[in-house]
């Protein structure tokens, strides 16, 4: 008798006389103590079929034509409110994919936190703060536990994943739904909760269902993988086997595809697209009921860089070592000291007004891309805005060919372009977000983990894309990213970052190859680890 | 937060002095001043300020002057004598409300004044303005403290009810209600609520004026409580019956608003009951807008929109007390009144601008230059 | 009061002997021996109480100076030198004052004081309260008073018992009835007190009633004086019933109405007549236990009316301004809007003798003849009467064609935009006014003037305001009102007098500047007898009629009551008053009826 | 094989809300049934035929002489006397409605405000005129006065209210204090003192109105502004060069339109009264003209003819829930997550 039993769930969207086939009619079963690994392409019902077992879709818009969902035998599909209730964040837990948005931003992270285990557990104030340390050490977030009483907002993306985390073994469920868990996190931090989920399983016989794209975690970690295509679950099996002996193409595909080869050459002696000196953010900390600030959160803390045309830069780092907060300050979207110069004009002096032009060569993928996408307007909105802006001579259908275009290379098609950002999958809302930056055709570009959602083979895809962008253009990237591979396969010079400053700089090579530092060293012997382990499996 | 404080504390200085001085330059320009208002008075004419609308006047001016000389005891009649106003008089009249004195020596005596918190004398009342505000307070503060508990008692569970179910057959119906409380003037609605329950007519069950009874001094604690709720059940309720609609459909859109976000389907899976959901989660993210409204609404109630409704059940409280300094002209009352509400109205918008800040963190009052 | 007659002062004679009452003309109605007012029922017995109730607050109950409001009915607690019958035009019979003295030419009057009289803490009233009094309210009272007592040059308490006051002229008549009326104060409880001051501090009086309570602004209850010293006078024999007097204020007149009904009080005085009319339909009134009355007196009406502003030149000439009263259909207003319960205003003190009926004759005739020439003919030949119409609204045609052949007389004519023209001028004024209440009766006297040509816009504004557009005559139309006593005096030089016509503040709005009004003013004023006063008023009543300064109002000669049916009241009702509460009394039986009755309904 | 834009996925998001999509249609109808008073309910006949010419007295005015009467005014057609006149020789057409809202009823057989008869639908007022005329122009001008106040003091509000939030510092304080001081100002004096000045009118009622009234969704925005500015797609929006007003009016503005929506019924529906209560001071509608309000002042002062205060109240209380109704509707078609129920 399996612990989640799933058969023939089918899930549509119908959004007027528009109706979008999400899952198409899939059945499958978790056993107690078991993982399974659900494994697809962006977009191909991963996250809604996760979403269909603790019925937390929007319905009616989201309709069930078929299906039954048995957990424990008994029958989700439909059930009571009140049944659910004592289901969802107690037996069953779920990670969400989209960890910067799913949390409530008016609530401390421990109120979040603890909030289960009042509900379920009943646990007295005491117990519960103690239960909510205890949980943010478990989970790599040490820093925090002094910081319980701070807001969302003011997390980092990887911090704000592992809050999610935490708050999803509270109560220690019978059935963990995670769904990309791991994205925002730095390679060690990835290894130290995988190693946490698979002690709980093994103490406590947990289930777990892993949504990722990271096929080295899937050999790790899971019993069987099923594999999602457009809505189908083409394949399931025993891992090994899978990986031994793929049956369905898609699979195949998957699992050869690769972020590949190498850098481009650049001009090394070019003048310099991008330089920041003694670059520094510190965030107050404010405590009180005047919110006096006491202290600072030094998220960059003199930093400094130059990118030239063409040139890639890495940024690595652990979580919440200020990647984003640098990328941020560099474009001047933050307040900070130390000098920033674009094109060799200073940037400081510069008012909102004057930036604005240069803003066209210089862009951002931003880290949330949901929350950067403006709730109310259309795909094809958000991507021509930019277009509106500095290119104003272009007429509507002009823009539209550029959409379209920008749309095709993300691999994303081009009919959904008239639908809100909420109708898509966490790797789609990505592309739209890279397709925004590209579609100007800009010099520069922060990528701000611009592949955490997306699927080796639509990986190999963007890369590929941003490589060809960097040739024709001779684009300048800052690439900031957790996933070594992408940044082995992207960068020229890598940069490792912790607490807010530079420890370790210089060719992407040397640094892979010859780490000087121990950070870096253990950063890349935790990625090794992980790939190791799956070799060993 | 603190320094941003203390700017605020310190910018209301000069804005209590502009709307002095505003106040001041355009009451020298109105036609007609206390000294008219007295003429008028004397001259018969019925000036009282609620005239207008409390329904009085006659369409023959002198039969009510021939009623009062004809009901005995109504002591001399000043009609008699009203025999033409001598220029003397009019001198004398203008020496006594301070008019003899020019212009910026009255208003740096005012402002002086208001620096020590002295107010002066009302015109006609003879009190001193603090009294006078002091003396309407528990009317105000009654009025404005239930009705902006009912409001907000009824309106928010009320608004997120109708997210909750938005379309449906309850949302059309309970939206007709409140808007049909809505459209009642307040006034028609008191009266109505005078015929049917404090009238002869139909049910004779609550009193007709006041907050309290005339021996409510010497009664128990219980009895003056319950004689205290039922004086003012009946102008509470006309006043509450047009405050849900706004609130309410405020309510309910900002709810909708945030209904659908990820953090709601986060706290779902949680498994919150749907009351946690919406009262635990989306009431902070969804209220912003309504709690901080919260203090202006108050003060709306306290200062402002009530004089209707305090002429109806015989209440003296701060609006009618403002609005009637308009009308008679009575100045130092509405500087006063003016002062001490604008006072307030700062001090509580500073309050609700912190108490932002304190709900959203995420928000600060700086200037966003270069973000 | 304010001019020195024209008439020379008499010699001094012999000392004048005291008298117990004194009229304005002529003789006391009652003779010194008289028992009790016709008015009053003697057997009348005390006891009870009567609630009354009032629209608006008081906050203070110091009725005598400028500030504050005052309390209703204060003047219950304090007893006049004097008090004035109700019966006659204008007599005061002594109440304070055991009699009084003056001189032929009134120059001075001597009140020789009760010696029974006292104040209600046991003090003797004495000479020195007046001259207190006097003084007072002179340099600390009500503005008011100094205009009033200008005429006073001092007054002197000759012995503890008598006081006088010498007047700075002689003949004026009214000035030692005036005096009269002064409601004397207790100089030892003011001493040491603010006069000047708002109190809400009981304040002795020598009246029949005391303050037993005060709710600052929403009630004052009086109680009456037990073994009151001036009981068991006959001027106050059967008066002062009820034991207790209670003042109800409540803001809203609405309101008022329906506390009536809710028998939160006893007695109303209704001055609306649509109100009258229409919402006395409840159950109490249908049941009998609030009874209704409409009681007729002889006040003179006064004069209340759309006036002309005559500085305006387009109604400088009364042939356009009698020409516009023809657009004026009362008859259809009233019933419409008043239930027929007004009647057209044709003099200027309608509805009392003063009022000028028929055509002249006698002396009235005399005066008028003198003028010949300078007055309009009319007035010898015709009775004043406004165009009237049958009131079915369908009949003004007549009228306005009539004003439309006065227009043309005037040279009025109708030009582009149909609109009346007059060489470079153009009909097109304004009707100021200070009530809304009487747009009603405006707007179809507007829409027939419409169709004479004339442009003209209403306006309505506040008070204050108005005020001071008045008193700046900054108005083209307004409906103007001129109150009338029943011995008209030095008022009406300020209501017509052409010496006011440019005095800012005065009552001449209308802008009259006519030698013969002049004249016939200081005829009213000099007037020794009461019959050269009532013929003169007719005469000046004439002459301002057929000048159509105004297109005369209405006005109504009853006063409708409204009371619980628990009281007893004389059989005699007034000519000029009302009576109420003094000389009504409680009827227990009445009211237990009542109250039985109520119970029962209750129950159902 | 378009798939429907947004703005047509905007229609029918509107059109879906059945509610306040046939509020829209309802609220046009009556709107443009006002828009035409003239045609619908008037004193005048539309057209009038007599002794051979033609005449359409609605639109131009004839005098009586014209039609053979006595006066050169413009001619009274109700007048019994110049009907008999008119029809002698020829015959008019009327409007359904034969009062227009100054008309006075002559002809009642019960002193006014006369309850409902055949003749006068809704009764009349206590000046004897038409209630159902009154009510008919009355919406018309109340209502236009409404929309011109609302949509101006609304776009003034919010745009101060979103600069106020957005800008935030100095800005943010200033402009603040000035709405204070502008606050504090004594309207009642102001309006005195400009009724002393010139002769109110439509336009400048409006135009005081104006004055004051824009403060009312000010602080509303501000905070909507001030939440919104820190978001992370305000952040993408500059990060891609938008201009500030785009940014608040594109993406900012959305989210504060939440509560603008909710409350401009509201604020319509308060200025309707508004103008009103002016009157009093003299600077309200010259008396005589028609307006909702002005038949709810009569509805107090009449409380034994109930019909004046129930068909002010009534007209309200449907005016405003189309409004609601219709606001709604709008906030749904903006609602990018929109979910029909039932
Ligand atoms: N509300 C919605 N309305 C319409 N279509 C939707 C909606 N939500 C999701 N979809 C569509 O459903 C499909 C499945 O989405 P889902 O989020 O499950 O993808 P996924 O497998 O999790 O992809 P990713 O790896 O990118 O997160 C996608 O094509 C998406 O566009
Ligand atoms: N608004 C803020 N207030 C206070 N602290 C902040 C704020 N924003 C970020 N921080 C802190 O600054 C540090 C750097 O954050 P940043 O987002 O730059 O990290 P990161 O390197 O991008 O991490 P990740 O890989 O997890 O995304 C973190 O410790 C975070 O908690
Ligand atoms: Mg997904
Ligand atoms: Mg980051």
């Amino acid at each position: 008798m399996p612990l989640l039993d799933v058969k023939n769930l089918s899930v549509d969207f119908v959004n007027g006389s528009q109706v979008t086939h999400a899952v198409k009619n899939i059945s499958f079963s978790i056993e107690k103590g078991e993982t399974l690994a659900v494994v697809g392409e962006s977009g191909s019902g991963k996250s809604v079929t996760a979403l269909s077992v603790l019925q937390l879709l929007a319905y009616p818009v989201a309709k069930h034509p078929s299906g039954s969902i048995r957990f424990r035998e008994q029958e989700l599909m439909g059930a009571g409110d009140a049944v659910l209730r004592t289901i969802r964040g107690n037996k069953i837990a779920m990670i969400f994919q989209e960890p910067m948005t799913s949390l409530n931003p008016l609530h401390t992270i421990e109120k979040q936190i603890a909030e289960a285990l009042f509900l379920h557990k009943k646990m007295q104030p005491d117990a519960a703060r103690k239960r909510v340390i205890e949980l943010l050490e478990l989970v790599g977030l040490t820093k925090l536990t002094q910081r319980l009483g701070a807001y969302p907002h003011e997390l980092s993306g990887g911090q704000r994943q592992r809050v999610m985390i935490a708050m999803a073994l509270a109560n220690e469920p019978d059935l963990l739904i995670a769904d990309e868990p791991t994205t925002a996190v730095d390679v060690t931090v990835q290894a130290q909760i995988l190693k946490l989920l698979l002690e709980l399983q093994q103490k406590m016989g947990m289930a777990i269902m892993l949504i990722t794209h990271d096929l080295s975690i899937v050999r790790k970690m899971a019993n069987r993988v099923a594999v999602m295509y457009h809505g189908d679950i083409v394949e399931l099996s025993e891992t090994k086997s899978l990986f031994a002996n793929p049956q369905h193409d898609y699979t195949k595909m998957l699992l050869a595809a690769q972020p590949h080869g190498n850098p481009l050459p650049f001009d090394a002696n070019a003048a310099p697209i991008l330089k920041a000196d003694d670059l520094k953010v510190h965030f107050p900390i404010k405590t009180g009921i005047f919110r006096r600030t006491t202290d600072y959160v030094r998220a960059v803390d003199g930093i400094n860089v130059a990118i030239r045309p063409g040139q890639t830069v890495g940024v690595v780092g652990e979580s919440g070592s200020g990647k984003t907060t640098l990328g941020l300050a560099l474009l001047r979207l933050l307040q900070s000291q130390g000098l920033v110069q674009f094109n060799g004009k200073s940037l400081n002096d510069m008012s909102d007004k004057e930036i604005r032009p240069l803003r066209r060569d210089m862009q951002i993928v931003f880290q949330d891309p949901y929350g950067s996408l403006s709730p109310r307007l259309s795909v094809a909105q958000i991507i021509e805005e930019g277009l509106l802006v500095h290119f104003p001579q272009m007429n509507a259908a002009e823009r539209d060919a550029k959409v379209v275009a920008g749309l095709r290379e993300v691999g994303l098609a081009p009919e959904t372009r008239h639908r809100y950002p909420h109708e898509f999958s966490g790797g789609q809302r990505q592309r739209i977000a890279i397709a925004r930056a590209m579609v100007l055709n800009p010099k520069f570009v922060i990528l701000d983990e611009p592949t955490s959602a997306l699927d080796m083979s639509v990986q190999a895809q963007i890369v590929d894309l941003l490589r060809k962008l960097q040739r024709d253009h001779n684009l300048a990237y800052m690439f900031i990213s957790h996933d070594l591979r992408v940044v082995k396969a992207m960068s020229h010079d890598v940069m490792v970052m912790r607490n807010g400053k530079v420890v370790e700089s210089g060719p992407a090579a040397q640094v892979f190859e010859h780490p000087r530092e121990d950070y870096t060293k253990a950063l890349l012997a935790a990625a090794l680890n992980i790939e190791v382990a799956h070799h060993a499996a | 937060m603190l320094a941003y404080t203390i700017r605020r504390l310190l910018l209301m200085i000069p804005t209590l002095f502009g709307i002095l001085l505003l106040n001041f330059l355009i009451v020298q320009l109105a036609p007609g001043g206390p000294v008219e208002q007295i003429i008028a008075r004397l001259q018969g004419m019925d000036t009282s300020a609620t005239q207008r609308f409390s329904g009085g006047g006659t369409d023959t001016g002198i039969q009510s002057q021939q009623q009062q000389m004809a009901m005995s005891g109504s002591g001399g009649s000043k009609y008699r004598g009203a025999q033409g106003l001598d220029p003397e008089f009019i001198k004398s009249l203008e020496k006594q409300f301070g008019f003899d004195k020019p212009l910026h020596e009255r208003f740096w005596l005012m402002l002086k004044n208001y620096l020590t918190f002295d107010f002066g004398n009302s015109y006609f009342q003879d009190r001193a303005v603090i009294d006078l505000v002091l003396d309407k307070l528990p009317v105000s503060i009654t009025l404005g403290l239930w009705t902006t508990f009912f409001a907000y008692i009824i309106s928010i569970p009320l608004g997120i009810r109708k997210a909750v179910k938005d379309g449906t057959p309850f949302d059309t119906w309970t939206s007709a209600v409140i808007i049909i409380g809505y459209s009642i003037p307040p006034f028609l609605f008191a009266i109505l609520l005078i015929v049917l329950f404090a009238g002869g007519q139909y049910w004779n069950i609550f009193p007709l004026r006041g907050i309290v009874s005339d021996g409510w001094q010497d009664m128990s604690w219980s009895k003056r409580i319950f004689d205290y709720l039922w004086h003012i059940t009946l102008p509470v309720i006309a006043l509450t019956i047009g405050g849900f609609a706004g609130l309410t459909i405020l309510t309910k859109n900002s709810f909708l608003e945030e209904i659908n976000k990820l953090y709601v389907q986060t706290a779902r899976a949680k498994g919150l009951t749907e009351h946690r959901v919406l009262y635990g989660h989306v009431y902070r993210n969804g209220m912003l807008v309504i709690i901080a409204g919260l203090p202006g609404a108050l003060l709306g109630i306290f200062f402002g929109g009530a004089f209707l409704i305090e002429t109806i059940f015989s209440l003296d409280g701060l609006g009618l007390l403002g609005f009637e300094s308009v009308i008679n002209r009575d100045y130092p009352v509405m500087f006063g009144t003016l002062y001490v509400f604008t006072l307030m109205g700062l001090l509580i918008k500073l309050f609700s601008d912190l108490l932002m800040t304190w709900v959203d963190p995420r928000i600060d009052f700086n200037a966003q230059g270069s973000r | 009061l304010l001019t020195v007659s024209g008439i020379a002062a008499a010699q001094e004679t012999a000392a004048p002997a005291p008298v117990f009452a004194v009229a304005m003309h002529g003789e006391p109605k009652y003779a010194a021996d008289f028992k009790h007012f016709d008015y009053t029922n003697p057997d009348a017995p005390k006891g009870g109480q009567i609630r009354l109730a009032a629209a608006g607050t008081f906050d203070t109950l110091n009725g005598f100076i400028i500030k504050g409001v005052p309390a209703p009915g204060l003047g219950m607690i304090y007893q006049p030198l004097t008090s004035k019958s109700d019966d006659e035009a204008f007599t005061q019979y002594g109440q304070v004052a055991e009699s009084i003295e003056m001189p032929e030419d009134r120059s001075w009057v001597a009140f020789n004081l009760r010696k029974e009289a006292k104040w209600s803490d046991g003090q003797p009233l004495t000479a020195d309260d007046v001259v207190f009094t006097f003084n007072t309210l002179m340099k600390e009272g009500h503005p008011f008073y100094r205009a009033y007592y200008a005429n006073v040059k001092e007054a002197k308490a000759e012995t503890p018992t008598r006081v006088k006051f010498t007047f700075s002229m002689a003949g004026n008549r009214e000035l030692p009835l005036i005096m009269g009326e002064m409601q004397v104060l207790p100089k030892h409880y003011w001493e040491g007190r603010k006069f000047d001051a708002t109190t809400l501090d009981a304040p002795i009086g020598s009246g029949p009633y005391k303050i037993k309570s005060v709710d600052a602004g929403k009630r004052i209850t009086y109680e009456r004086v037990k073994n009151w010293w001036a009981e068991n006078l006959p001027v106050n024999k059967g008066q002062y019933n009820f034991d207790t007097i209670v003042y109800d204020l409540y803001r809203d007149e609405t309101v008022l109405l329906q506390a009536l009904f809710a028998g939160e009080y006893d007695f109303r005085a209704e001055n609306q007549a649509k109100a009258w009319n229409a919402e006395y339909n409840t159950i109490p009134v249908k049941e009998g236990w609030i009874k209704k009355d409409e009681i007729h007196h002889s006040l003179p009406s006064g004069m209340q009316g759309f006036i002309f502003n005559t500085r305006r030149p387009i109604f400088a000439d009364a042939l356009t301004r009698r020409a516009l009263g023809y657009a004026f259909d009362f008859e259809w207003s009233n019933k419409q809007f008043a239930f027929g319960s007004y009647k057209r205003t044709n003099s200027y003190f309608d509805n009392s003798e003063l009022a000028a009926t028929g055509r002249p004759q006698g002396r009235e005739l005399e005066i008028l003849e003198k003028y010949r020439g300078k007055i309009p003919n009319e007035i010898f030949v015709d009775e004043f009467k406004s165009p009237a119409t049958d009131g079915s609204g369908a009949d003004m045609r007549d009228n306005l064609s009539m004003a439309k052949r006065l227009l043309a007389e005037a040279g009025w004519r109708v030009g582009a935009g149909k609109v009346l023209v007059r060489g470079a001028e153009v009909m097109k004024f304004e009707i100021l006014l200070s009530s809304p209440m009487f747009e009603r009766w405006v707007g179809p006297f507007v829409a027939n003037l419409k169709k004479l040509g004339a442009v003209v816009t209403v306006r309505t504004i506040d008070p204050t305001q108005y005020q001071n557009r008045m008193d700046g005559f900054d108005f083209d139309m307004t409906v103007g009102t001129f109150g009338q006593s029943l011995s008209p005096g030095n008022e009406q030089r300020d209501f017509w007098g052409s010496d006011k016509v440019n005095v800012k503040g005065s009552r001449n709005l209308i802008g009259i500047k006519d030698p013969v009004v002049d004249e016939l003013i200081d005829m009213i004023i000099t007037a020794k007898d009461r019959e050269e006063l009532v013929a003169a008023t007719h005469a000046l009543d004439r002459v301002l009629l057929w000048s159509y300064y105004l297109i005369p109002h209405w006005h109504i000669d009853y006063f409708r009551i409204a009371y619980w049916d628990k009281f007893g009241r004389p059989d005699i009702t007034p000519k000029y008053g009302l009576g109420i509460p003094d000389n009504w009394w409680f009827d227990a039986k009445k009211a237990a009826t009542v109250a039985e009755r109520l119970k029962t309904l209750k129950k159902e | 094989m378009e798939f429907s834009s947004i703005a047509k996925r905007r229609l029918s998001q509107f059109q879906r809300n059945r509610r306040g999509y046939f509020s829209l249609w309802i609220f046009a109808a009556i709107f443009a049934l006002s828009m035409c008073a003239e045609l619908v309910a008037n004193d005048k006949p539309i057209f009038v035929s007599y002794d051979g010419g033609y005449y359409a007295p609605i639109f131009k005015s004839y005098p009586e002489t014209q039609f053979g009467g006595e006066f050169e005014t413009e001619a009274d057609y109700r007048d019994p006397a110049v009907a008999e006149l008119i029809n002698k020789k020829g015959w008019m057409i009327w409007p359904p409605i034969r009062y227009s809202y100054q008309t006075i009823n002559y002809n009642l057989n019960v002193p006014a405000p006369s309850p409902p008869t055949r003749e006068n639908l809704l009764g009349t007022d206590d000046q004897a005129r038409d209630v159902l005329a009154r009510l008919i122009y009355g919406f018309r001008i109340s209502v236009i006065f409404g929309f011109i106040l609302t949509i101006i003091s609304s776009a003034i509000g919010i745009t101060v209210g979103a600069m106020e939030g957005y800008f935030g510092g100095w800005f943010d304080l200033l402009t603040q204090r000035f709405i204070e001081i502008w606050s504090g100002m004594p309207v009642l004096f102001l309006l005195i003192i400009f009724a002393s000045i010139i002769t109110p009118s439509f336009f400048t009622v409006l135009g005081i109105m104006l004055l004051f009234s824009w403060m009312e969704l000010v602080g509303l925005v501000r905070i909507e502004f001030l939440k919104a500015r820190n978001l992370d797609y305000i952040r993408a929006a500059k990060a891609l060069g938008v201009t500030t007003p785009a940014i608040m009016f594109k993406h900012a503005l959305p989210n504060a339109m939440v509560s603008v929506l909710s409350m401009l019924p509201f604020i319509l529906a308060g200025s309707v009264t508004t103008l009103t209560s002016l009157d009093f001071l003299g600077f309200g509608l010259p008396p005589g003209s028609p307006s909702l309000g002005e038949l709810l002042s009569q509805g107090k002062n009449n409380l034994q003819a109930p019909w004046l205060g129930m068909t002010a109240f009534f007209s309200l209380a449907i005016m405003l829930s189309l409004l609601t109704f219709i606001g709604e509707a709008v906030r749904d078609a903006f609602d990018p997550r929109k979910i029909f129920k039932g």
